[in-house]
């Protein structure tokens, strides 16, 4: 019973935030309800059982990553979006669509696989198993990832550097 | 100690370094001196002044390479109403100058030394602040102490006590 | 074995009285570093209000609350509140994970003098740590103005670039203990070798550059002098809070002290042997003593804390930077290296 | 200056760069200086100074008093070294009228005027240190400059405001056990020179908060006016002390502390190195004390002691007709320069033969250090524009005036 | 006991949410941001397919899903840096010229 | 202490309760305590008392952001350092090795940044090209 109401108390903060981020029209409000949907999915993974990924989704995602986002949304200064011009026609097909379609995956997933119940950390992720796991059965992904990481830092460096200032700066609009 | 009478005699303080070069450049530069209480003033031709400071301050034997001050008198009511003195100093040589400029009354200006001494910069703008002399050339010629919408000039003699309402 | 009930009320004892003690130790260290400033400075530090100045705390935080309470217009309002909020909660709720001392049973109820005893205590403390840097971003950001701009964005740039050599020198501590549960690496650390030595890891794991790189981490990460730059009152006025007045910034400042304090305790349980140190006498004295030495501990890093305080001055933002990426990280890097290979050497 | 909104030279500029106001109320630009910042990120890309939030119009009022009532207002110009000041205005005022100083009162005003030099040196180290975040040492100068003030107060009744120079001699004779008082503080005070230096000098912060910050090279700081330790930390050796000696400065024996590299350091050494000297002259001064009067003679300038004007009908009528008319000055013109703890400190005195000066001016060496911020700071970052500030040891009342 | 597919739905809807953001919202930062909703609903399923196998590969995933987003944004963000600083705007509507 | 596992969890979630409940009463008792007397001086933004030039939110130099990348890069390396950490002593010499290819690789990024300048924040970077 009380799995079932932190599920639901966990799962409504994450509806909310993940809606909020919709609505909301300033790009640093939909950072942080970014963050509070993160928050309360480490929650979700706490209820799993997986403890390390809930601490790392803590740590990388809503410490790291939205500090990024949060960066360069006051670097930028970037305003309030303007009103959607051009894509009416994603907007008209495209929310209809996904609402039909997710009811459908909804009732699928109800009707066949709703026996099946996830206990209350059911299956443990204690931080030992999983350096285990990765670091034997998965060893080629995790080195992979560091180059990914490498290309990443390189990529992002160039990007971000100041063209050189020979060359003419244009403005557009 | 008695005081000793001012020497203004231009033959007497010839032997003056500052004064000799300044008359073997141009002698109508130079329009008097004065020597007194050990300390030498020289009255420069207005339209040469600018001139007259990079000599002085390139002269190679005593070279007045510093400015020390710059600053203004006004004789209100009599013409010529001001006098704009430049304090220059020999940092090697350890000797002082005062050069003055006597200006007009009306609608005051002078060249600039910002080229010659940047130091300039804040004397002047702050004789044109307080004084109301134009410094021609000057690159940021605008009030230094009192605000920028300031009616009148409050150091010259004719200022009322309770400034201009 | 608890029943759950009895499990949530003696949780819930446990948190109330630990909030207490934190936000008294808040407000004791403050006065602390006021005296000990004071005396350092040639003062005398607080002296009016109460013996020796003991009542000072409580006057300030009855002034907080009477100041005036401002809410400048020129705020993105929802953020501007958010942001103490956030800065506070975050240095509050990292205690949870922190055990001051060993298990005791006081009326029939055995319970560990802890909050909650996690697997991964050491990670809920980073995690939480690592979302301080929302609350100084956005009140820097949403104040709107230049001083409180510049001086979040300095003190968020800070934050994470310490929190990386910070981070990385705890894994030395992580490679000896074999475990993330703070207890656990507390009881690591217990006994002697060499028949003398405390067993604890800034001696006997070798962790004593490991310790050095988390000091001067710990002291960037709270915004300390000489790592003071957000709040740089020479430059940036009062950095990230410049637009904050009464309670709001009052919250700043305990989230400050109690991050301080965190990083203490977090210091005297990886490094310092937690509550390990001489115990006997009765039973209540055996419960007490533990305790005892874990905060005699805390209070000595405090201690340094304020004595650095008055003796150095501050590092230029550049300075911080280079100091943060080009000497720490790799020497937290070398350290956990060199750890990892005596320790998987010998394994 | 004050309620300027726009400044054309420093419009934003097109990228990144933003205007920051710095000051005038602002905790370390010592005063009200504001400074109008262009940054970009933390890079100072312009810089400007902008003043006149102190102008009192001091020149102004001293055409209005007589020759001796101009010497308290000349206390509030820089309000860090009163008695340099005061030294400056009566040194300017006897030259025009031919005094001649006994030398007890000459001593005196040696000794004094490096006290003060101390003092106002310990203000600017104390906020200086503060500026760059060593907050204890700002304690530590305030603690000496509290036994400077007591000096001070004992010799004149006055902490700062001291007017204690009289044109003519010095206002009072010290009091009993002031030379036995100061003796003691000469004697303590290097070793606290010794503390502050522990703190500070070999410091690594310090070091690199200062060394190679702030950089003036003895060109510019000759061309922008810069004097006192401004231009000897830059490497031009030159005080005028030493080298156009008054008020019997060239008595003393006294090294002139020069460092080379014109860097916030080198002038931070230049002035904690003239702390020893200057307690080296006020130990000379000391021993050799002459006796004799501390004031000229001089019945129609100078005022008589209380007791002659007592007791002699000419005294009485002397002291009446100085305090109601003054005296009047021989028309001239004088420009007396001393070393201020900030460097040339100088005085234009214009007399029309009136008991009223017809015009005063302060050449403030404040006003010139501080053109040689934009040299120092621009293309540096936000922090050295403070370590800057501090380092030319500016006195907005000396500025402003 | 919550069953399987109620995780499963909640990470449907965070996934929607997310495709819904990424196609209505103008703003690129917010729709990198949705992009970010998205991998995290996809984390969700993991980690409860995880639960429910009792295999703990899944959660392994989870490291790998957060390198690649990491990445992701630091690259991503970087390209926003760069456009907005030729473009002066964040608005995809107007960011439709290939060329300067 | 109940054998439930998720039960170790429930008192941080109550503290975080908790610390939220005590800043939001701090914030509410200083809103309702607190006078409020504003004054057109006091609202406005603090600019060491001048009317301010130019807006608050310029852009800024982008070496933050290329901090907070770094941060993230390093963070993500940390939080594979963790579970490597405890397991050491189980993965042997074989482990340390592993993980001396990892630490090799991201070192290399944060050699190149270094070269690149991105970690001098001394110079001013918008006039020379760099970062």
């Amino acid at each position: 019973m009380l799995h079932l109401t932190l599920f639901l108390i966990f799962g409504a903060i994450c509806v909310a935030g993940a809606v909020n981020l919709l609505v909301q029209r300033h790009p640093i409000n939909s950072a942080l309800s970014l963050v509070v949907v993160m928050g309360s999915l480490a929650g979700e993974y706490l209820l799993l059982g997986a403890e390390f990924v809930a601490a790392i989704q803590v740590i990388i995602y809503a410490g790291a990553i939205m500090v990024l986002f949060v960066f360069v949304i006051m670097l930028l200064n970037a305003g309030e979006e303007e009103r959607a011009g051009g894509s009416r026609v994603a907007l008209l097909l495209g929310v209809p669509g996904m609402t039909i379609g997710s009811l459908l995956m909804a009732w699928v997933l109800l009707e066949r696989s709703g026996t099946q119940s996830v206990m209350m950390g059911a299956l443990p992720g204690p931080p030992k198993i999983i350096g285990w796991l990765l670091f034997h059965d998965f060893l080629l992904p995790f080195e992979v990832t560091s180059v990914l990481v490498l290309i990443a830092i390189m990529g992002a460096v160039v990007l971000a550097s100041h063209p050189e200032p020979s060359q003419p700066r244009k403005k557009v609009d | 100690m008695p005081l000793a009478p001012a020497v203004t005699d231009l033959q007497q303080l010839k032997t003056h370094p500052a004064i000799a070069k300044l008359l073997a450049w141009n002698s109508s530069a130079v329009l008097a001196a004065k020597f007194d209480r050990e300390e030498m003033t020289i009255y420069i031709e207005r339209s040469w002044l600018r001139e007259a400071c990079v000599l002085l301050r390139d002269d190679t034997d005593c070279p007045f390479n510093f400015l020390s001050d710059v600053t203004c008198v006004d004789w209100f009511p009599s013409e010529p109403r001001f006098e704009v003195v430049y304090q220059l100093l020999s940092i090697p040589k350890k000797e002082r100058v005062r050069l003055k400029v006597r200006l007009e009354g009306s609608a005051p200006a002078i060249d600039t030394v910002t080229s010659v001494w940047p130091a300039a910069n804040y004397f002047e703008r702050e004789v044109f602040d307080l004084f109301g002399i134009r410094f021609t050339g000057h690159p940021y010629m605008r009030r230094l102490l009192m605000p920028e919408d300031w009616e009148g000039h409050p150091l010259r003699k004719d200022y009322p006590v309770e400034g201009y309402r | 074995m608890l029943s759950i009930e009895t499990f949530v009320v003696v949780s819930v004892i446990k948190i109330v009285i630990a909030l207490f003690v934190l936000l008294t130790a808040v407000a004791y260290t403050v006065w602390l570093e006021r005296k000990v400033v004071g005396h350092i400075q040639n003062r005398w530090g607080p002296t009016r209000v109460g013996p020796f100045g003991l009542l000072q705390p409580l006057a300030d935080g009855i002034k907080f609350i009477f100041k005036e309470d401002l809410t400048p217009p020129h705020v993105y309002k929802p953020l501007y509140i958010a942001a103490p909020m956030i800065a506070l909660i975050c240095a509050l709720t990292s205690i949870a994970v922190i055990p001051i001392g060993n298990w005791v049973t006081i009326g029939g109820v055995h319970t560990p003098l802890q909050i909650t005893d996690l697997n991964i205590g050491l990670l809920i403390i980073l995690g939480i740590t690592s979302l301080g840097v929302y609350g100084v971003a956005l009140a820097g950001w949403s104040s709107n103005s230049k001083y409180s701009l510049l001086g979040g964005l300095r003190a968020s740039a800070q934050m994470v670039s310490y929190e990386v050599s910070l981070g990385l020198s705890l894994i030395g501590v992580l490679i000896v203990a074999g475990s993330f549960s703070l207890r656990d690496i507390v009881d690591g650390q217990g006994g002697h070798f060499w028949g003398f030595i405390p067993k604890w890891n800034i001696f006997y794991g070798g962790q004593f550059v490991a310790f050095f790189i988390y000091l001067i981490s710990a002291y960037a990460e709270t915004n300390r002098v000489p790592f003071d730059l957000p709040e740089a009152e020479s430059e940036l006025v009062a950095g990230y809070h410049t637009e904050y007045s009464a309670m709001k910034f009052a919250m700043f400042f305990m989230a400050e002290y109690a991050n301080m304090i965190t990083v203490a305790c977090v210091a005297s349980l990886l490094f310092l042997g937690g509550w390990h140190g001489p115990v006997f006498g009765p039973p209540i004295l055996q419960a007490i003593l533990p305790v005892f030495w874990f905060v005699l501990r805390v209070f000595g890093f405090l201690f340094v804390y304020i004595w650095v305080r008055g003796t150095l001055p501050r590092f230029r933002y550049d300075q911080l930077m280079a100091f943060g990426w080009k000497f720490l990280l790799p020497l937290a890097i070398a350290n956990l290296v060199i750890t990892a290979l005596v320790v998987a050497w010998r394994a | 200056m004050a309620h300027l909104t726009t400044m054309p030279e420093l419009e934003p500029g097109q990228d990144r760069t933003m205007i920051l106001n710095m000051g005038p109320q602002h905790p370390s630009t010592h005063g009200v200086l504001r400074v109008i910042l262009e940054i970009d990120g933390e890079n100072v890309v312009r810089i400007m100074p902008d003043i006149g939030y102190l102008h009192t119009g001091i020149e102004k009022t001293c055409e209005a008093k007589f020759y001796q009532q101009v010497v308290p207002l000349t206390d509030r110009i820089d309000y860090l070294c009163p008695l340099t000041n005061n030294l400056c205005y009566v040194l300017a005022v006897e030259k025009l009228l031919g005094l001649e100083i006994p030398p007890k009162a000459q001593w005196m005003r040696v000794m004094l005027n490096e006290l003060t030099r101390i003092n106002s040196h310990l203000v600017w180290l104390g906020t200086h240190a503060m500026d760059i975040g060593a907050l204890t040492v700002f304690l530590y100068c305030f603690r000496e400059r509290e036994d400077i003030l007591r000096l001070f107060e004992a010799v004149s009744g006055q902490r700062m405001m001291t007017s204690y120079f009289r044109i003519g001699g010095l206002a009072l004779e010290p009091p009993l056990g002031f030379f036995e008082q100061t003796g003691k503080f000469a004697d303590r005070f290097p070793a606290k020179v010794d503390e502050y230096e522990n703190l500070l000098t070999g410091n690594p912060i310090w070091m690199m908060r200062t060394k190679g910050v702030a950089k003036l090279a003895a060109e510019d700081a000759i061309a922008l006016g810069a004097s006192g330790p401004t231009l000897r930390g830059s490497g031009v050796d030159f005080d005028l002390r030493r080298d156009m000696p008054y008020s019997g400065y060239e008595n003393f024996k006294f090294r002139v502390p020069v460092a080379q590299d014109g860097d916030v350091f080198s002038r931070y050494m230049c002035r904690v190195r003239e702390l020893r000297e200057s307690i080296g002259i006020v130990q000379q001064a000391l021993q050799g004390m002459p006796e004799g009067p501390i004031k000229a003679d001089a019945p129609r300038v100078v005022l008589p002691d209380r007791e002659k004007m007592k007791t002699q009908m000419e005294a009485l009528i002397y002291h009446f007709k100085i305090i109601t008319e003054g005296f009047a000055v021989p028309e001239g013109e004088v420009y007396q320069a001393v070393e201020s703890p900030r460097g040339e400190m100088g005085y234009y005195v214009v007399s029309d033969g009136t008991a009223k000066p017809y015009r005063v001016h302060m050449r403030a060496a404040c006003l010139a250090n501080m053109q040689t911020l934009p040299k120092m700071c621009e293309g540096r970052l936000l922090a050295d524009v403070i370590a800057a500030i501090g380092s030319i040891d500016i006195v907005l009342g000396e500025i402003d005036r | 006991m919550v069953p399987l597919s109620y995780y499963l739905i909640l990470s449907g809807v965070l996934f929607a949410c997310g495709v819904v953001g990424f196609l209505i919202k103008r703003n690129i930062i917010t729709i990198f941001i949705s992009i970010e909703l998205m991998l995290n609903g996809v984390n969700l399923s993991f980690v409860a397919f995880a639960a429910q196998w009792h295999a703990l590969s899944g959660q392994v995933f989870v490291f790998f899903v957060m390198v690649v987003a990491a990445a992701e944004a630091a690259v991503g963000l970087a390209i926003i840096i760069a456009l907005y600083r030729t473009r002066d705007t964040l608005n995809v509507d107007r960011v439709n010229l290939l060329k300067l | 202490m109940p054998d439930n596992y998720f039960a170790r969890y429930l008192p941080l979630l109550i503290h975080f309760l908790f610390a939220g409940a005590l800043a939001g009463v701090i914030v509410l008792l200083s809103w309702f305590v607190g006078y409020r007397r504003p004054t057109r001086a006091k609202l406005s933004p603090y600019e060491c008392g001048m009317i301010p030039v130019g807006d608050a939110r310029e852009r800024f130099s982008v070496k933050f952001y290329l901090v907070a990348m770094l941060f993230i890069l390093f963070d993500i390396e940390a939080v594979f350092l963790y579970p490597w950490a405890v397991i050491l002593r189980d993965l042997k010499i074989f482990g340390f090795l592993e993980m001396m290819v990892y630490i090799g690789i991201v070192l290399v990024g944060l050699f190149y940044i270094w070269k690149k300048g991105a970690l001098d924040w001394g110079k001013p970077a918008a006039r020379r090209g760099g970062i």
